[in-house]
């Protein structure tokens, strides 16, 4: 389990072990109500190596990639980029993407709210 | 140096008298050991070493210099090492550029606390310059004792 | 010619165990220069030491060396043997076959043979070694404090009470400093006021202090026990001698709209003003900066209503020069500023407020007359929400300071009860990381506010302020509970980290004590001397050492003037005579020794030198002060021409140190 | 150019703005030029020179000059002004004392150059402006002044005058040419093929001190190579130790401060391409600690009398 909590370090180039657990993360997240795992207990279950549960959990398809989290992170721990680094671990697994890119134009409606595509762009870009 | 046909360098270690001096102390405190190649001289801060110095210990017929001092941010003097480290980087630079090893100079901050540290800093160089023998670029024929 | 004495020390077995000391002071006696050499089985009792003394007059020796244990450990009690008798303590030195040979080797003939080269290395040293005397230099036994806050008072309080003259400069009208603004104090809520100001009336009366209000320090000269001050006096318009202090000017002066600086710009004031009731000294002060005389040379009004004559209008800044034996840096600080914090929303709503600017709300001698109205619209406020951390404990980049600003949670604390016991009827939340009370009665004054005061404390961050219709929306994590906040709160309190005050980096180069990277001083070694920089004579006081609360910084502040008075009773000081030492015929006063210089040790000057044919040349040369040099040799290096070399350690000396280890 | 310089000397003089002039004479041959002080109106009709073989750097002479009291007036061309900065930002030279006339500089010629060329037997010629003409035993013959570039002309540095009281002719820019590329060519090579190169070079030493005596930042009040006390004085190089020990000395005693102004190349009577370890340390000063240039201004700290407390350490040989 070492090697994942070090391929999430890697990936998203955060040291969770910086938290001090102030909870400004949680604070100032929008999907709070949505996510099982509230982004200061995210951090705290990367640091101690509960990947497992991570990866099989839904909020990190919930996450806004919003990155208010990241802004005001005192610590410069941006919880928003290792929710990023436990998708992309699911992702790299064979045959484990939560969408195929062909049920996506289904998916797509106009009541989509905008910042859901914005999100998915800064997902991909940063 | 040869003893008994194998080859024993001579080791000058410059130490700063308040982190790396204290440091040697405490190896030896600790019983850590060390090859007896090195012989240690106290200088008062990383920065009073000269370059003359150390080409005057190769001139000699030392194989290796070595120069210890606080940890930069914890100079006795404020600054004095970070005043050495920029000398010995250029020197060493220098040296290598002249063809000489690049192995035989080497800078390691070790505090008063480390004497671990210097015990195995101290290893670990003898070894290196073991292995890279006898200095022969940087020698003064005329100084060497046979 | 030398004569030099060998003893080595067997240290009971520590060194002979490995060291054969019979064969190591066999081999010495044959160097150069050596003309007596024994072993003994403890050199350093008192029977060795007189062995050794014994053998200087005996052999009429001039250079003793002993190979020993660590120099660090009996250098001092050999050079003091060696100096009663009769031969110059820096005559002496140590080959370290302890810590640095027989501790270290089991090979006894290995051991033995290191411990003969080392021996080598260290006649090689004494051969070159002169008699050194150490210098001395008088003390001026008078004291200056930096920042009349506290710390700066208490500091100058204890040095006059041991009779030393004391001078308090302070930038602002009065001393006083940061508790002045402070309501009450925790954990006892006592009112500052009542402590702080009679601290004050003492030190303007105290015959031996002397204030420099209004006043700034320009330049530093000089080393410990001999330091020259200039002093900038600023002009205050006012001429100190006459003003009485009667405030009548403050009361009439035509311009109100001023920021009053003092209530942090919560309320306004006079062009013309005394900052406090209790300022010391308490004279009236033009802000020129608001004046409409100095501006537009219209209105005049102080000047006629002011029966003393005292308003000139033509005032000038002046400089004054004097001398010093110790300063003493009483800086403090200030709260961060918080335009980088947008998410609290503080430069959007007046009644987002940091807590020093409670305290203001919250003092009978504040805006609102002590009572907490909010600043927007001077209403009650029901329900409070503070802040802990803001900008405190942040990770790198340029936003807040890494450091735990160590005072908020108590304030904290003491505002919630303070709040809770005059208006019951309010909620208070304090939002926390952690909560760091440690200290006397400190813990017990916390959990009286949650127990007693039902203040409710909850361990999150806020995330977000919206201020919206008059009230303020408050996004908050409570992360015990595990759920999500929100809160409509009437006002919001945020502790802002503390930092230094902004003077002191720049003054800190004039004294060039050094400072991390916060711009806190650094003290000369963090547990064991903590009020005293680095450099010679200069003292820390109070918070410009570090986060620090009021106990605290009064501890401290007694413990610098200690410190001073030590220096201070001294009428010489015994300077480290291993020092750098230009030889001015090599000089070629090209300053690179200077810039190297920790300590400002170095000083050049044109002297005259014979030149070829009878004339005479001006040469600049570099001048080395002993009484400040500490001997770390960074100049020794920095010049080319060899001119600058460090007695004890110098280019000789070391250079044959190497020649005997690589023989 | 000469006459404008000649002109200048002599309006300097008459108008008693200075006592005396600093510039440059023919010596005993045409390409021997060297520097000389007029003090009268016809010695700088008869002797002073400003051609294609003034390489000689004035600035050193400045220390002495300045401190003899009158007002010395001086011509420097563009790599003098460099070194003439660095050597007011050392105290050395009296600036109160001087009058500095920036030249600008088309680049110096070399001798060896132009023999090789196969120009010999000069008797004399015209040795301005950009081609060079030459009157030999053999007739006249001309060379480009491009093509007769002393090598550290060739990577001339700057042709910016930095300092000066007047100006004659354009005022230049800083160059860009690679002179590092034989450093990094020398870098490029194993430590024994290195070793091979200096000790081939450094044994063709024969210690006359020309490198040092022209330098303008060896200007020692006395170098610790003549003092008996410094340890590590010596005369003449008696091993290979000493002929390296001189060198790396020099270098490192002149590191920060040399302005690579090549003299130490040209008077070399050995031809030991001494610039590149003054420039190998001015290559690892710019790029460990950032770009310096000695000389270029009046204030910039020196490179080793500074640091950063973020300075890299000194590069380990080992893989430690």
């Amino acid at each position: 389990m070492n090697d994942a909590v070090e391929t999430v370090r890697r990936i998203s180039g955060v040291n969770p072990l910086k938290c001090m657990k102030c909870g400004k993360c949680t604070a100032t997240c929008p999907a709070y109500d949505e996510m099982e795992y509230h982004p200061h207990q995210f951090v705290d279950m990367v640091a101690n190596g509960r990947l497992e549960e991570l990866m099989g959990s839904k909020g990190i398809y919930l996450c806004l990639s919003c990155f208010a989290c990241v802004e005001r992170c005192p610590r410069n721990v941006k919880p928003g980029a290792l929710v990023e680094a436990v998708r992309l671990m699911v992702i790299r697994q064979q045959e484990q993407n939560h969408l195929k890119p062909q049920e996506i134009p289904a998916l797509l409606e106009e009541s989509l709210p905008q910042q859901a595509i914005t999100s998915a762009l800064r997902k991909y870009r940063r | 140096m040869q003893v008994n046909g194998q080859f024993q360098p001579t080791i000058v270690a410059f130490c700063c008298n308040w982190c790396s001096y204290a440091g040697a102390d405490l190896s030896g405190t600790n019983r850590l050991q060390y090859p007896a190649n090195v012989k240690i001289i106290r200088i008062p801060c990383s920065c009073r070493l000269n370059p003359m110095f150390i080409l005057r210990a190769f001139q000699r017929g030392a194989d290796g210099v070595i120069l210890c001092g606080c940890h930069p941010g914890d100079c006795h003097y404020t600054s004095g090492n970070y005043f050495a480290r920029r000398r010995m980087t250029l020197l060493f630079n220098m040296l290598e550029f002249l063809g000489i090893e690049r192995e035989r100079t080497r800078v390691e901050w070790v505090s008063a606390a480390e004497g671990a540290k210097f015990a195995a800093t101290m290893n670990d160089f003898v070894a290196t310059i073991t292995r890279l023998g006898e200095n022969k670029r940087l020698e003064d024929l005329r100084c060497k004792s046979k | 010619m030398q004569r030099i004495g060998v003893f080595v020390c067997w240290c009971g077995s520590n060194i002979a165990a490995t060291v054969d000391v019979e064969a190591v002071s066999q081999a010495l006696s044959h160097e150069a220069g050596v003309v007596f050499s024994t072993n003994y089985q403890y050199m350093c009792s008192q029977a060795g030491q007189e062995m050794i003394q014994a053998a200087i007059h005996e052999h009429r020796l001039t250079g003793v060396v002993i190979c020993s244990c660590s120099p660090r450990m009996h250098e001092n009690t050999f050079r003091k043997t060696c100096e009663r008798a009769g031969i110059n303590p820096y005559m002496v030195e140590i080959a370290n076959i302890r810590e640095q040979c027989s501790w270290i080797h089991k090979d006894k003939a290995v051991g033995t043979e290191k411990a003969i080269i080392l021996g080598r290395a260290a006649i090689a040293k004494v051969l070159l070694n002169a008699p050194l005397t150490a210098g001395t230099s008088p003390v001026t036994k008078r004291a200056l404090v930096i920042g009349g806050g506290i710390a700066g008072i208490q500091t100058a309080l204890d040095i006059a009470d041991a009779g030393f003259e004391v001078d308090i400069v302070e930038k602002e009208p009065t001393i006083g400093g940061k508790m002045t603004q402070i309501d009450k104090t925790f954990p006892t809520l006592d009112c500052a006021a009542c402590i702080l100001t009679p601290k004050m009336v003492d030190a303007a009366q105290n015959e031996k202090i002397k204030i420099y209000a209004y006043s700034q320090v320009e330049a530093v000269k000089g080393f410990v026990g001999n330091f020259t001050v200039t002093i900038r006096r600023k002009a205050r318009y006012v001429d100190e001698e006459k003003c009485t202090g009667c405030g009548l000017c403050t009361e009439k002066c035509p311009q109100k709209k001023v920021p009053n600086a003092f209530n942090l710009g919560l309320d306004t004031r006079r062009a013309i003003y005394i900052p406090f009731a209790q300022a010391v000294p308490k004279i009236a002060t033009i802000d020129a900066d608001y004046c409409t005389m100095l501006k537009t040379g219209k209105c005049g009004v102080c000047s006629k209503v002011c029966t003393a004559g005292a308003i000139d209008y033509h005032q000038q800044d002046t400089l004054i020069e004097e001398h010093y034996g110790a300063i003493v840096v009483a800086t403090g600080y200030n709260p961060i500023q918080l335009d980088q914090f947008d998410e609290f929303a503080y430069s959007h709503s007046p009644d987002v407020v940091t807590s020093l600017e409670l305290e203001r709300l919250m003092n009978a001698a504040g805006p609102t007359g002590g009572t907490l109205l909010r600043p927007s619209d001077k209403t009650h406020p029901h329900t409070l929400v503070f802040v802990q951390c803001v900008g405190s404990r942040c990770d790198g980049g340029e936003k807040g300071k890494p450091y735990c600003s160590k005072i908020c949670c108590m304030y904290t604390a003491k505002h919630a009860m303070l709040i809770r016991e005059k208006y019951p009827d309010t909620e208070v939340y304090v939002f926390y990381i952690d909560v760091r009370t440690p200290g006397k009665n400190f813990d017990e004054f916390y959990r009286r506010a949650v127990e007693e005061y039902g203040v409710h404390y909850i361990k999150g961050m806020v995330g977000k302020v919206t201020p919206q219709n008059g009230k303020l929306y408050v996004q908050a994590a409570d992360l015990l509970g595990g759920q999500q906040l929100k809160i409509e709160a009437d006002m919001v309190v945020l502790a802002a980290a503390i930092e230094p005050d902004k003077s002191a980096r720049p003054l800190a180069t004039m004294l060039t004590a050094s400072m991390d990277t916060n711009d806190f001083f650094t003290e000369a070694h963090p547990k064991l001397r903590p009020v005293e920089s680095p450099t010679a004579g200069i003292f820390l006081s109070g918070a410009c050492q570090g986060p620090k609360d009021i106990p605290e910084t009064v501890a401290q502040a007694g413990a610098a003037a200690s410190k001073v008075i030590g220096l201070l009773v001294k009428d010489h000081l015994v300077c480290n005579p291993c020092v750098a030492e230009s030889n001015e015929l090599m000089c070629n006063g090209c300053s690179a020794c200077e810039k190297v210089c920790p300590y400002g040790a170095i000083t050049y000057i044109d002297k005259e030198f014979r030149g070829p044919n009878r004339t005479t040349l001006l040469r600049r040369i570099a001048q080395v002060n002993p009484a400040v040099c500490q001997g770390c040799g960074a100049c020794t290096v920095a010049c080319p021409s060899g001119a600058m070399d460090l007695k004890g350690f110098s280019n000789g000396q070391i250079m044959a140190e190497v020649d005997a280890i690589c023989r | 150019m000469q006459e404008q310089v000649r002109a200048k000397a002599k309006a300097l003089l008459e108008s008693g703005v200075c006592d005396r002039i600093l510039a440059w004479k023919t010596g005993e041959f045409f390409y021997d030029v060297t520097p000389a002080v007029f003090t009268s109106v016809e010695e700088i009709d008869r002797d002073l020179v400003y051609n294609a073989f003034c390489g000689a750097n004035l600035s050193k002479y400045l220390i002495a000059e300045s401190r003899k009291g009158g007002k010395v007036g001086a011509f420097l061309k563009p790599c003098d002004t460099y070194s003439f900065q660095q050597l007011l930002k050392e105290h050395r030279i009296r600036r109160e004392n001087t009058y500095i006339v920036g030249v600008a500089c088309e680049g110096m010629a070399d001798i060896e150059t132009i023999r090789a060329a196969g120009i010999k037997g000069v008797t004399g010629g015209d040795f301005t402006g950009e081609t060079l003409t030459f009157e030999t035993l053999y007739g006249a013959k001309t060379m480009a002044r491009a093509e007769a570039l002393a090598e550290r002309c060739k990577f001339c540095k700057s042709k910016k005058l930095v300092i000066f009281d007047e100006l004659l002719g354009e005022q230049g820019e800083e160059q860009d040419v690679g002179r590092f590329d034989e450093v990094k060519r020398l870098e490029a090579m194993s430590d024994e093929e290195r070793f091979a190169f200096w000790q081939q070079e450094l044994s063709k030493c024969i210690r006359c001190n020309a490198c040092r005596n022209v330098c303008p930042a060896c200007s020692c009040e006395k170098c610790v190579f003549d003092n008996p006390n410094s340890g590590v004085e010596n005369k003449a190089a008696a091993s290979s130790f000493e002929e390296q020990l001189f060198h790396i000395i020099r270098a490192f005693h002149v590191a920060g401060r040399c302005t690579d102004c090549g003299e130490c190349s040209r008077v070399c009577p050995q031809h030991i391409p001494l610039h590149l370890l003054n420039r190998k340390f001015i290559k690892d000063i710019n790029e460990i600690y950032g770009p310096y240039q000695a000389g270029a201004d009046a204030d910039t700290r020196p490179p080793l009398l500074t640091y950063e407390t973020g300075d890299p350490e000194p590069r380990r040989g080992d893989a430690g």
